[in-house]
């Protein structure tokens, strides 16, 4: 069923909200300095029930993790809790502003203080910034501390170390920054090698940028030795914690020598995506690092708590300014709170072993079948496998993904990470029963056999049976259509209504 | 563990599929230094009912602004949110999905995305829009990013009126990425010199209206003077309501408009997660950071959605790219889309209209009170007085009295000396008897 | 997709609810007279995330009037506003137990009061019996009010009468009482003939038992002059009052001579229909049937509200016993008082207008292809055709309706009300913009031409595109199974894993 | 008006197309007499703003059982019912469906129904189980139709234990159909004399345990006694989560099973909407009322389900049909059917073995409280006290004191003088604060 734009649906005129005893208000005297408002912005409207089923339907042509396995490797699509959900709108968290006295909001600053304790002691480092809005600026956030802290020490190093197999978001970051970025490639096993890293430091490596466990799904085994190399340069060791749901409770961060690692609220801790965001990204920090975190952050004190908003009041520190408007997704905070209440020490331990084995059952179910570009090697949180089994099909990784959508599931990572060629990456998480997932191997074997048998029909031109078949991306870029605009006016035809 | 639904016999089942006698043979990867034997000093798992009975607790601590009269703002605003919104919005499909990559099976999201593009341009009286940003403020920091990839210059001016946590998020990325920033202190009353400062090395002029103080500024000069200089016009709002009765940033010439939509379909949750609006020119659309959903054809022929220009975008770019962005405030967006789809022009006009009435009734009301002084002369929801000695005394005693009145001026700009200043909101929410309450506890506070 | 059963997929040892600090309270001695359980029932547990999912995807499979046009006749499919939703999961509506103490309850009597209120100026009449569940239970209570009045007057009257369009119910209820049932014909043009009532009546007759607007979608245009037939016999005017949609705020049934009549929140007043229920039915009562009306009530006071639980605390009156424990489907009242006052007096009556106009435009614009049974004359809220447009054309009006479902709607109401044949009942309610008119109606009118121009194929085997096809409801009476039941234990088969 | 699409020209557009110039001549129906000109005197149209006030001004007036030390039982429950019940009850296609008569398009509830079905006969112990039914007090009266149906006979026997208000619902159809009803006084403490009122012309005898006072009941001798007359056992309970733990009815030799769902997934909502259970022998199905789902396959041999054995029902068989009834409570056994899929097998047992040693604690620290003594020897999680003095006043006291301590039986049997006992429930959701504060208030009253 097909469902029109809002833009053409709606109309300017209607509204689906009343204002009752209110409306007469809109009719006072304005003190608006002239500065009226002349052309009408087109809003299509429309009252509730029209609304209502617009939304629906719309929601109708997703996929979600509710509604089955979301293979996606490097994005830790897990269950959300609907206690989450409840627990973020108490009105004592969702109704409550940024700048209400500080009196009013000692329940507020102790949720915030309660998670920045429970990501300190799952990490093992000694200070977080919570503030920053997502991954990215997370790791824009650990960077900045990284820049701030050598400025401190009068030291303007030029370039970022980033292996190959890196998330875009370490190099984008690090050239925000002003750095150049210096690849490092990977050993024949996936891995970082050590010397390959001790090579390229000198006194104009800032920092390293490392993905622990890493985007081919496997834990750098050099890792202490690297950040002994990288601290001994005098750079800082910078991990994107993207995959810290591997490890969660059995491997701290702090102990491998990280100096500051951004955190997925809504990877490990299971804030809902919703279909993009808000994600949450805090950044925990060495001590080296920690008297540069940003602003704001909260204290406790014999009083109760309290927050430092501006450099004045925290005259020891030396914050390196303020990555947001505010205090941080305060709303993803509480949400993972709830999970790391619920799951406790634990609880948490073993949803990383969880994902860990389920990924690894995955990769013992269908090694055969398909290949696995490092050998059979147990992975961590999720399998990389590549296109090797695909060769001479026909079939491409991207056809092969295509034709999961017609078997029921959202296809897995693809093309990622870059150091193996048609990448197919697949992280199951902690989530899935033992059912689902002997379902979903089945349904992987029968395509990795269709292909090999050159059932080349069911791949080519998948997906068949989703709301939309393949879409023309290449024509969306070259003639770019980003908003809705009026048709042409066209000659008034004769009135001819729908009931005649 | 209720989340968790592999049995101890699936575990063992699966360690013999996959030819393993223990879980640790799986992360033998792990250096053994690392291995951590005892589990993390906190709590072990609790029952659903524990874990609600300690957040309820803890959020029991705090005032929610509904239970008060209330009257903050400052960047953040309180209206009502109809119940459809938060329903909507918690549908699994539209809450537990991930980025549309894949657009077959995403056009829910893709679609709203395009939608709330639309009407993002529409609201600023811009052309194109991208599907959001983290917030406001982050947003304006990438608008001057993106002013600099444009104008190839790289210093920007900054209105002192610019709420100061978005301007401390320019600054530091400016210190951090090695650009200039000419910031104008605060000026309550009056105008500052923002006009003196553009020059022909300057990137773009960064200026909001409403302002922090709530005062509406005409943009026309603004834009004319940059324009003349080859720099660019950033207007930032912070109330997103205003752009239904106050001229929108467009028409008054800016080139890039972003903003913050918290008031539109999104709660205060003490700061985040909001919507960051983000708007340009047609022709600007390439230097654009976020993502940008597009409308393209299928297989078959029919209209579809998908993401689109991403080549501008970290993933593909890597280092070279617009932003290292990569999400955007999807669910919050979703929000925003459906309360202006349920608003439509002619609500949007009402909304706007009522919350300027709410804001003049009180701001009469309160310039009557003896000794407070009305500051702003033309304002939308938000206005700033002057009250005889420490507004942030008065604040905390309004607070004592159940009133919750609005931010000190000390609080944004501890440095400059306004200590006497409380910016004040008043929305659609607030009742004649939240008013008359206001008065009345100020009063006894000044009294 | 297919989902299995929860007793297929779930595990009696897997719980998705944790107990905590609790756990060790089960092992406290037991204080059980030795009746502790001897065989567990078998339960399938689910962890939290497998039950989520199984619950959404059994959902997926349902049409909904969020999801599209309902237009059920007779069952006022209409909007369900999610204010009614939230306003009745406000903990001081939600969380109250219907034994507390008066004195820390008196917000919900208030509302209760308050929706007696209202029910009683609406519909004109006196008094009102707010404790029935559900429409059915709320004929029962009327026609047991109308049986304690003839007791109360010393009579034993036999008889009720009943049209032949008359929902099941209304003879089903009568019979219950021990009352025989004489139906009434209905006139050519789809009313009740005053004089085929004169002519049943006699003082064996305890009530007559009528539907106003009847289930032709016609108001009863005689209906004064019946219920002063009635009257005049010694009987009472029993009003179904299923249609109460098309005259709310227009016709008061208390003018019209009505003695008792229930009220289907879940229909004129938007409660939602959850797949069959809760209902909600309260009765309105006429002065003469009012001193019967059932415990419990609200009264009001100088000291607030009370509760009259008890015949001895009202003297005055002379209930006929209890309909159900407590007080009735508050959670319904919640919803239905949030309807009203949303609306208030005036969209109230837009509402009954809107519906009456949305129908009567679907008849006139499908007049000329469908067939209407009495004429070409104004219906109220709902539409009826016959199949005479059909003849001939070797499509029924079950393969006609259940094509609908391949164009994306729910059939109307078949084969109801009996007095025409083939009927197909059409109700919109107000809840549909006209566009949502205008394509239904292009609809129909496309498949009465395929029907006409004899495209049978598109009838025969519809629905093609639904979760299931025509399902075999011969076979599910004739050997019913209700329950699921263990599969027979079968030969031990090599173990063959998913995996594998 | 928010809910109501029709724009003012949409309505003209459809006069026109109708072909009558205005809305009042498609009323022409209906007699002029009857037409009211005025609106109805009710205040107009409200906005949400306006309506959540008022309505939540009204709820404000109510103690909320969460917010205090609650023990009030008798025939509903506080359980905690986990947040993802509530979520998947809200779902669209599960909210706003209809009765799924069009099975093509309605398997989500169909399903549902059948899974419902399979756990309610389970629970009690029985073969097969309806679709629900309105409440528990509606349910036994309706078994009591259908044993007088099975038996041909038209004498019910009540246990003097049965809550009053199933009694009396009882009751009220007996005497309104003619039938007979022999109901015993209620007794706190001991048995009552069910066993020598059963005779040939027995139709069924109606037992509740739990039964009102908390007491347990062994039905074995009563169902043994009702057999050898050829009379039905009718076995009641209001509380589901003891069938967890106590010994089933089924086992212990019920024909029918009745009883309150509320418990398991549904709060207390001031007494509704709530769920009535139904279960009984297969061979009795077709003169069971109520709605039924049924297994079996569609065109494509697939399986499905469908509504079956309606030619029980009203719609199909009118004055012959075994009831009246044609709605169940969907919704509420949705919300059963998940929590108890949640719960399992093992999480009941769980559940219900706190419940009970939650009461077993609280009984034993009132029946220390001087002056009061605990009359019930066996129960679930509910049992009764005798207080010095009327029950009414102390239960007053109580909730003075912000405890709502439980039922005085005087409420519930005001002809009985029991004055001086208080039927008293704990659960899950109680904690050893609460107790303490019961204690301490109890104490206080009593002092």
């Amino acid at each position: 069923i097909e469902e029109a734009l809002s833009y053409e649906t709606g109309r300017a005129d209607v509204s689906g909200i009343d204002f009752g005893d209110l409306d007469g208000e809109a009719d006072i005297e304005l003190h608006l300095g002239g500065l009226e408002r002349t052309e009408a912005p087109h809003l299509p409207g429309m009252t509730e029930p029209e609304t209502i089923r617009h939304y629906v339907r719309l929601s109708q042509k997703n996929y979600a993790i509710d509604t089955g396995l979301y293979p996606l490797g490097s994005c830790t699509m897990k269950h959300n809790p609907r206690l989450n959900e409840k627990m973020a709108r108490l009105p004592g968290f969702g109704d409550v502003h940024p700048l209400q006295p500080v009196s009013t909001v000692q329940g507020a600053l102790e949720l915030i203080d309660f998670v920045a304790t429970w990501l300190k002691e799952l990490t093992g480092m000694p200070a977080v910034a919570m503030s920053p809005k997502a991954g990215a600026h997370g790791e824009l956030c650990g960077m900045m501390a990284i820049k701030a802290a050598l400025e401190a020490r009068g030291e303007a190093r030029s370039l970022v170390l980033v292996p190959e197999s890196a998330h875009g978001t370490n190099p984008a970051t690090a050239a925000l920054l002003g750095y150049k970025v210096a690849s490092i490639p990977a050993r024949e096993d996936g891995t970082v090698d050590v010397a390959a890293v001790k090579e390229k430091l000198s006194d104009e490596v800032a920092a390293i940028m490392l993905t622990n466990p890493n985007t081919c799904g496997l834990f750098e085994r050099d890792i202490i030795e690297i950040a002994e190399a990288v601290h001994e340069a005098g750079a800082y060791f910078y991990c994107d914690g993207a995959n810290l749901n591997a490890i969660l409770g059995r491997v701290r961060p702090g102990d491998l020598g990280v100096d500051a690692m951004h955190i997925n609220l809504h990877k490990t801790f299971s804030t809902p995506h919703g279909g993009g965001g808000p994600g949450a990204g805090p950044v925990v920090l060495s001590e080296a690092l920690a008297p540069f975190a940003p602003l704001p952050w909260v204290v406790s004190g014999p009083d109760g708590f309290d927050l430092v908003e501006h450099a004045g009041q925290a005259p020891d520190d030396r914050p390196f300014g303020r990555m947001t408007a505010f205090h941080g997704q305060m709303g993803m905070f509480v949400r993972a709170a709830s999970w790391m209440l619920s799951h406790g020490a634990d609880g948490m331990r073993q949803a990383a072993e969880d994902a860990v084995l389920s990924a690894n059952y995955i990769r013992a179910a269908l090694q055969d079948v398909m290949s696995l570009p490092f050998g059979d090697q147990p992975c961590m949180h999720e399998v990389l496998f590549d296109d090797t089994f695909l060769e001479g099909t026909g079939v491409s990784t991207l056809d092969f993904a295509k034709a999961m959508i017609d078997e029921g599931y959202h296809p897995m990572t693809m093309y990622f990470p870059l150091v193996v060629h048609g990448a197919m990456l697949i992280e199951p998480t902690e989530s899935e029963s033992k059912a689902s997932l002997d379902l979903f191997i089945a349904t992987l074997r029968d395509l990795a056999m269709a292909a090999g048998r050159g059932d080349t029909d069911r791949f080519a031109g998948a997906p068949w049976y989703s709301p939309r078949r393949r879409l023309d991306e290449t024509r969306a870029a070259r003639q770019p259509v980003l908003r809705w605009t009026p048709p042409p006016p066209t000659e008034p035809e004769p009135r001819r209504d729908a009931a005649e | 563990m209720r989340y968790l639904p592999l049995s101890d016999a699936d575990r063992e089942a699966m360690l013999a599929r996959i030819g393993v006698p223990g879980i640790d043979e799986l992360f033998a990867g792990v250096p053994r230094a690392a291995w951590r034997a005892e589990l993390p000093d906190l709590p072990l798992a609790r029952s659903e009912m524990e874990v609600e009975r300690l957040l309820s607790r803890m959020a029991a601590r705090n005032v929610a602004a509904g239970s008060v009269p209330f009257f903050v703002g400052a960047g953040a605003y309180r209206h009502h949110v109809p119940a459809s919104v938060d329903h909507l919005i918690q549908r699994s499909e539209f809450l537990t999905s991930y980025t549309p990559y894949q657009p077959e099976i995403s056009q829910g999201t893709l679609q709203v995305l395009f939608e709330f593009q639309t009407q993002v341009a529409e609201l600023t009286g811009m052309e194109v829009a991208n599907a959001s940003m983290y917030d406001g403020s982050t947003g304006t920091g990438e608008a001057v990013l993106m002013a600099h990839r444009i104008t190839r210059r790289e210093k920007a001016v900054l209105a002192g009126n610019l709420h100061p946590h978005y301007r401390a998020v320019v600054e530091n990325l400016a210190h951090m990425g090695g650009h200039e920033v000419v910031a104008l202190p605060p000026v309550p009353v009056g105008e500052d010199d923002v006009l003196a400062l553009i020059d022909d090395d300057t990137s773009c002029v960064v200026v909001q209206s409403p302002d922090v103080f709530g005062n509406l500024v005409d943009l026309k000069p603004i834009a004319e003077k940059a324009h003349g200089h080859g720099a660019l016009l950033i207007a930032v709002f912070t109330e997103a309501v205003s752009l239904g009765l106050v001229e929108s940033p467009g028409a008054m010439g800016a080139d890039i408009v972003v903003g913050e939509g918290q008031s539109i379909g999104n709660g205060l949750n003490f700061g985040g997660p909001y919507v960051g609006l983000f708007a340009t020119r047609a022709k600007f659309v390439r230097q654009m950071p976020g993502r940008l959903a597009g409308e393209t054809v299928d297989a078959e022929g029919r209209r579809g959605f998908v993401l689109t220009l991403s080549t501008r975008e970290q993933h593909i770019r890597r280092e070279k790219a617009t932003s290292n962005i990569c999400t955007n405030s999807g669910l919050c967006a979703l929000a925003f889309t459906i309360h202006l789809t349920l608003l439509g022009t002619a609500g949007l006009r009402t909304l706007a209209r009522i919350n300027h009435a709410s804001s003049v009734k009180l701001a009469k009301a309160l310039g009557e009170v003896p000794g407070v002084e009305l500051l702003t002369h033309a304002w939308f929801n938000e206005f700033t007085i002057r009250v005889p000695g420490s507004a942030h005394a008065v604040v905390e005693d309004l607070a004592a009295k159940g009133v919750l009145g609005g931010v000190p001026a000390s609080r944004l700009f501890p440095e400059n000396g306004h200590d006497d200043l409380i910016v004040v909101a008043s929305t659609e929410v607030n009742t004649d008897e939240d008013r008359a309450a206001y008065v009345a506890a100020l009063k006894e506070v000044l009294g």
